[in-house]
């Protein structure tokens, strides 16, 4: 039997590669699955504790996380296609006109 | 007082809701004319039937019983609360049926009478809103509720005084409305803490419940309980019309004539004969503030009536007798007599009504002339105006049997009979030269020959149905509407007292006797009569007399007709100083000092900004590592607990 | 412990060697099968060794020798393609259509030596899901397949097969949804043990008497994941040449091919499992037969499993044959059509069904 | 499920994570993605999760990543040589990477430091659907019935932004 | 519970190395004879021009959002349908107001002709 603590120390390496991905690639998709990656990282963390207390609750929240995930997924990348339509790229260091 | 028992109910608040549903038909369904025309008055009437039915309730109920109808928990804020909850005693009873009543006929009247008007749906608005604040006001068991209804019917006379605001006079007459109505209001306000404050009750029980007000008034201290009624009585010269606050009623009538008749007749400006016998517990508790309410009413009711006496504007002359009325009701309260007092206000709602509704006939055939001057013979052309006008005057001048006969009289006995005879003398002199200058009116309104421009006298015609109905029942009530208080030991004599007696308590005289009662009648009627004559003699016999008499008396008349230069006296005093302090306040304060500091913040900002809006490189990595920066920081705390 | 690993391997193995030998004897099927449809001889000419042997192996000729042709020839990799995924391709879309089989159950417990076998690979609660789950993640296969040979015309065909095959996926889970509903439960082998009972003790009770209109559009459905004429949109030879395969050949095209029947397979499969009584016989029990009227009938626990497999083969391969039959009658659909059918047409039917079936159920109590 | 189990997915998850991040071409970065969340539902598995760990592979690795993976072609994304070189950006690498490490360490040794007891067994059926619907369909109603607002908005915002407008 | 997943694993292992070995089988078997011809993309027998990896219309991109949103309704009737029984009316009410608005969704989509795909 591993302890829950194991699984909460997984789930926050997850997230912290999942941050890292999210500051050094340049790809606005894969920073996005990036993101998704820091998502799991914390469904993971739900479960494990979901099943610490004995109770379901946290599995519902992962439900939700995942439906959450899904419309961000959908508007995010609709997002990203209409900005490579006007500005034919998805670099984040090019999508930097937001600036002073 | 005897102690009354409380009866639940749930259904006094469609009383007052009822005219709060036609306010949002008029303002929803203005488009629809017809529906706004036909439906506020009807809403407004079902209330009266709703109001008769709960009084009719009260009345089987036992003697002193109120009727109370709790809605929800408005405030409850550590000691203080305050409910929102109406309650239906006789008092308020008598003043819902007056509301009710006289507002349903004046509606139905308005509906004809600005059947033209493009904004008909506006008018209709205020004029509900109007009805529901009023009736808030009456019905309230809070003074903090009854204050919001207060300032309810004042904003709605503000609205309706300047309904046409297209002219500026108008415009101006609603705004002094308003302001002067501040200055009232500001001493009520002062008043309400100062009671509320005063009258905290055991374990610092804070409430403006007016049983809970009742309750503790008796135990005020002299000093307290003087401040507080002044205070109060300031608001009440305010909203009623009493010196030295009346000035902007006869402005008023820049409204339409309904509202003149509804507002600054009937209703609104009773609102502070209301309150004071509302609180007349409190004014009991100080005799000092009693008497300044006589000699305050008293001097209101004199002076006014002497303005009254040269006017030439139909409708001033008849705001000036309001004045001069709210005059008599206050000298009633003053002397403690409060029935007496509310029953004047009754029949007064009665004959003043009328005679607003006709003169607003009158000038309706007219085609718009109010200047009495222009007018004359119009009893052929407008018979039923004729007929009604003559019975209102009859009722505000004292004709025995009228309504305004048994109301005046029974005001007087009890000054004199409280021992006020100056103050009685001043009251008959006042009715005296009522008498007078009513006659005036009438006489040159109806009698003679036709004074007016041929092509307006060509088309002078009597009004449509919709607005001589109510006239005639108006009419009716103000002939018989006195009878419910005939005086002590006629038939049923004082039964009007007797049924509020309960809330408003027994005045207590020292003088007896209707020997007495009846003497002092006599005088005060002969002495009406006699004003009646000579305006009877000057106006009809010889009509060349008041010109010489002016001439004759030309300072006395001039000081009249510039109504003593009140409205310049406040000027110079008061307004122009205010003006010029405002400007310094303008042209040092706000636009050196405040603007100086707004803007210097904005200034700092801006160059905060500039400072800062380097770190915005716009790639939103770099944001997110100081997003991560800022996680860590937060970590490391929890780590370190 | 042991013994239990011991079954499970044995129950996988015997499920994947049902598949696959299935698809084998598909491939005839369809080589002969269409030759009958269209009154033509079919492949006739095979033959070893330069035809010493005297008579003809048509059987050994598409079960035996195609396979092996396709495994023997040049693996023909284009230069600039991604040699990863181009391998990655054909692996993800044979290898989740059999996994699937793992929780179809083909057959009652069998009892050996004490032990009690589940004939069933993987025995789970959630038995559904897991197909949902795996018949979802075929779509990879066509992908990267299409992605990685760098070709127009296979990642044109990648592209529109994968549009399809998660267009009907939609109208696929809802189609189930109407019998978990039904049966109350996602395990497989519990439906199946429901469809036992009997209706009235005659009828029966299999799940397409519950769930006709399901039955359909699972079937339908079923059709076009499996990317066959009507649906062979994405591998339509007069369009697409051979879609996202184009740029493959030996054995990686032979899987391509083998997930086709696998898909074949595993449709009839789950249609026989959900809506046909799995391996239920009529009136067959664990201990025998129970005819209506009360005739009574005991039989060796050995025999009545045999027989149980054999019927739910038989319904598998009724199924298989059924759909090969559609697959050489009807002519293809257009593009715009099949998704049509899918989004307008299936879709709102399916949500239909699950509402009626609720409403049915709730008020039946 | 013994350490080492635990430690084999834990490998194949941290290493497949790494990859997602690291590997230049977005298709790969996409796969190791779903190659994650598989694993993911696996760890689900053996934390008594099996539908929340069917869902994962229904919902994410078959409806999410092929969106991603679409649109990835849809773009046709190379790999981006930028991604391998990258002087430019030095700071900001050093920093994530040395951000990242320290969020990782400090979160680690917070979770380890919780003092939490062995789980009891679960209860029969637990993380089975029947339960988990039961708290989904009673406790958590408003939030479901959100979530269809939620999707219904989504559906709305990506069409909105994906369409071409016809002008 | 977790032992249903032995065969599971099992089936996985067997079908991986199956399948694992067929996918190989021309790389083990089959001869290996490059030839410039063989290492072109097939594009009916003309030299392939122009970069295969084209864009394609954004049709597809939004039957896959429809796709996911759809398919998250389904994970969530799955459990519905299961426990249906036990929540009795309210349930199926809860269910119908959930499937209109997604409803609502669909003929959005419908209607914007984001399933037109001649």
């Amino acid at each position: 039997m591993v302890p829950t603590g194991w699984y909460l120390a997984l789930s926050a390496v997850l997230f912290a590669i999942g941050t890292v991905g999210v500051l050094v690639r340049r790809n606005v998709i894969v920073i996005f699955m990036a993101i998704e990656l820091m998502l799991n990282a914390v469904n993971l963390t739900f479960v494990a504790l979901a099943r610490q207390l004995g109770t379901v609750d946290g599995q519902v929240v992962v439900f939700f996380t995942m439906t959450v995930a899904a419309s961000e997924a959908a508007v995010g990348l609709a997002i990203i296609l209409a900005v490579f339509r006007n500005r034919a790229t998805v670099n984040a260091d090019e999508l930097a006109s937001l600036r002073w | 007082m005897p102690e009354t028992l409380v009866i639940p109910t749930s259904t006094l608040w469609v009383i007052a809701a009822l005219p709060l549903a036609g306010f949002l038909v008029a303002t929803f369904g203005g488009r629809a004319r017809r529906l706004v025309q036909v439906g506020a008055p009807l809403l407004v009437g079902a209330s009266f039937a709703v109001a008769i039915a709960a009084v009719l309730s009260l009345a089987r109920a036992p003697e002193g019983s109120r009727l109370v109808d709790h809605v929800y928990t408005w405030i409850a804020a550590g000691p203080f609360h305050a409910d929102v909850t109406f309650r239906l005693d006789a008092l308020s009873a008598v003043m819902t049926l007056v509301v009710t009543g006289v507002g349903f006929l004046i509606h139905v009247y308005a509906a004809g009478y600005m059947a033209e008007d493009e904004s008909l749906a506006r008018f209709f608005a205020y004029l509900n809103l109007f009805m529901f604040a009023m009736l808030l006001l009456v019905l309230a068991d809070n003074l903090l509720l009854l204050f919001v209804g207060w300032e309810g019917v004042g904003l709605c006379s503000y609205l309706l005084i300047g309904f046409w605001y297209e002219k500026d006079e108008n415009a101006a007459a609603g705004k002094k409305a308003f302001v002067v109505n501040r200055i009232g209001d500001m001493g009520f306000v002062l008043g309400l803490l100062l009671l509320a404050w005063s009258t905290t009750g055991p374990g610092g029980a804070m409430s403006l419940d007016i049983a809970h007000v009742e309750r503790h008034a008796a135990a005020l201290g002299a000093g307290t309980a003087t401040a507080v009624a002044l205070l109060l009585l300031v608001g009440a010269t305010g909203k009623s019309a009493q010196l030295p606050l009346y000035v902007w009623l006869p402005d008023a009538m820049a409204g339409p004539t309904p509202v003149s008749a509804l507002i600054h007749a009937a209703t609104m400006v009773t609102a502070g004969v209301y309150m004071i016998a509302r609180l007349h517990t409190v004014f009991l508790a100080s005799p000092v503030a009693l008497e300044v309410v006589a000699i305050v009413g008293a001097a209101t009711a004199l002076f006014a009536a002497t303005i009254a006496l040269v006017q030439n504007d139909i409708k001033r002359v008849l705001a000036y007798s309001t004045v001069s009325q709210l005059g008599f009701m206050f000298l009633a309260l003053g002397v403690g007599a409060f029935a007496t007092a509310i029953f004047h206000v009754v029949t007064h709602a009665f004959f003043k009504a009328l005679l607003f509704l006709a003169a607003g006939s009158v000038i309706h055939g007219m085609s718009g002339e109010q200047d009495i001057q222009q007018m004359g013979g119009l009893r052929k052309r407008m018979p039923v105006t004729w007929w009604t006008f003559l019975a209102g005057t009859l009722a505000i001048a004292g004709a025995p049997g009228f309504a305004g006969f048994f109301s005046k009289d029974e005001i007087l006995w009890h000054t004199w009979a409280t021992g006020h005879h100056l103050l009685w003398l001043v009251g008959v002199v006042t009715a005296a030269l009522t008498a007078f200058y009513m006659f005036r009116l009438l006489l040159l309104t109806f009698a003679g020959k036709s004074r007016a421009a041929p092509e307006v006298a060509h088309h002078v015609h009597e009004s449509p149905a919709v607005m001589t109905v109510p006239l005639v029942v108006l009419a009716l009530l103000s002939v018989g509407g006195g009878w419910v208080g005939l005086p002590e030991g006629w038939l049923w004599g004082g039964a009007f007292g007797r049924f509020l007696a309960p809330v408003t308590g027994e005045p207590h005289l020292t003088a007896h006797g209707a020997g007495v009662e009846g003497a002092l009648m006599l005088v005060t009627t002969l002495l009406a009569a006699g004003g009646a004559g000579i305006a009877y003699f000057f106006y009809v016999r010889m009509p060349g007399l008041p010109l010489v008499m002016a001439w004759r008396l030309a300072p006395v008349y001039n000081l009249l007709v510039g109504k003593y230069w009140i409205d310049e006296l406040y000027a110079a005093l008061v307004v122009r100083p205010y003006v010029r302090l405002s400007q310094a306040l303008w042209h040092v304060v706000d636009q050196v000092l405040i603007d100086g500091a707004v803007n210097g913040t904005a200034a700092a900002v801006m160059i905060n900004g500039q400072l800062w809006r380097y770190v915005q490189s716009g790639n939103v990595q770099h944001y997110a590592l100081v997003f991560l920066g800022g996680a860590i920081v937060l970590l490391s705390y929890y780590l370190q607990r | 412990m042991w013994a239990d690993a011991g079954i499970a391997a044995a129950t996988s193995l015997v499920v994947l060697l049902l598949v696959l030998s299935l698809c084998f004897v598909l491939l005839w099927v369809e080589r002969k099968g269409s030759a009958l449809i269209q009154d033509r001889i079919g492949a006739n000419r095979a033959n070893i060794f330069g035809g010493i042997l005297p008579f003809n192996l048509g059987i050994v000729n598409t079960m035996i020798a195609d396979p092996i042709k396709m495994f023997t020839k040049e693996d023909v990799v284009p230069a600039d393609a991604d040699k990863l995924l181009h391998f990655l391709g054909p692996f993800l879309a044979v290898f989740p259509v059999l996994v699937i089989f793992a929780v179809v159950p083909f057959g009652d417990v069998l009892v050996i030596g004490g032990h009690s076998v589940d004939l069933q690979a993987a025995h789970l609660d959630v038995g559904i899901l897991y197909v949902l789950a795996m018949s979802g993640l075929a779509v990879y296969g066509i992908v990267l397949g299409g992605w990685a040979s760098n070709s127009r015309w296979a990642l044109l065909g990648a592209i529109r097969g994968s549009a399809q095959m998660i267009s009907y996926e939609i109208a696929m889970g809802l189609a189930l949804i109407g019998t978990v509903m039904t049966f109350g439960t996602l395990d497989l082998q519990a439906i199946a043990r429901a469809q036992g009972a009997h209706l009235w003790g005659v009828v029966p009770a299999w799940g397409v008497l519950y769930q006709p209109l399901g039955f359909l559009i699972f079937l339908i459905a079923g059709i076009a994941e499996s990317k066959r004429v009507p649906f062979d949109i994405p591998e339509g030879e007069s369009e697409l040449t051979c879609g996202f395969f184009t740029e493959y050949s030996g054995s990686k095209q032979a899987c391509f091919m083998l997930s086709d029947f696998a898909e074949i397979v595993v449709v009839s499969g789950l249609v026989t499992t959900l809506f046909f009584g799995a391996w239920q016989v009529p009136f067959l029990a664990r201990d025998g037969w129970h005819f209506p009227g009360g005739l009574t009938l005991a039989m060796p626990h050995l025999a009545i499993v045999a027989l149980q497999v054999a019927s739910f083969i038989l319904k598998v391969l009724l199924f298989c044959c059924l759909q090969i039959l559609v697959r050489w009658s009807l002519p293809r659909y257009r593009y715009d059509q099949l998704m049509d059918l899918g989004w307008k047409r299936l879709l709102p039917l399916a949500l239909v069904n699950v509402l009626v079936t609720g409403i049915v159920i709730v008020l039946a109590g | 499920m013994g350490p080492l189990t635990f430690a084999a997915l834990a490998a194949g998850l941290v290493a497949s994570a790494l990859t997602v991040v690291l590997h230049p071409n977005p298709v790969k970065s996409a796969l190791a993605l779903v190659v994650t969340l598989f694993l993911l539902a696996v760890v689900f598995v053996f934390l008594e999760a099996h539908m929340i760990a069917a869902l994962q592979v229904i919902v994410y690795a078959g409806a999410i990543m092929v969106l991603f993976l679409f649109v990835i072609m849809l773009l046709n994304l190379q790999d981006d040589a930028a991604e391998t070189r990258g002087s430019d950006r030095i700071a900001l690498r050093a920093g994530a990477w040395l951000g990242g490490g320290v969020l990782a360490g400090e979160l680690v040794t917070l979770f380890l430091r919780l003092p939490l007891a062995a789980p009891s067994a679960a209860p029969e059926g637990y993380g089975g659907a029947a339960v988990v619907a039961r708290s989904l369909f009673t406790d958590y109603l408003l939030p479901f019935e959100l979530t269809s607002i939620l999707l219904l908005i989504a559906v709305v915002g990506a069409v909105v932004l994906a369409q071409r407008r016809e002008a | 519970m977790l032992d249903q997943y032995i065969g599971v694993v099992l089936t996985f292992a067997l079908a991986a190395t199956v399948v694992g070995l067929m996918v190989s089988a021309s790389m083990l078997l089959g001869p290996h004879k490059r030839a410039a011809m063989k290492d072109q993309v097939f594009e009916c027998g003309n030299p392939p021009s122009g970069t295969a990896r084209g864009r394609f219309s954004v049709r597809f991109y939004l039957g896959a959002i429809i796709f996911i949103v759809f398919d998250v309704e389904v994970v969530f009737l799955y459990p519905w349908a299961i426990v249906l029984r036990s929540l009795g009316v309210p349930g199926l009410v809860e269910m119908t107001v959930f499937i209109a608005v997604l409803g609502v969704a669909l003929a959005y989509v419908w209607r914007k002709g984001a399933l037109v795909w001649s």
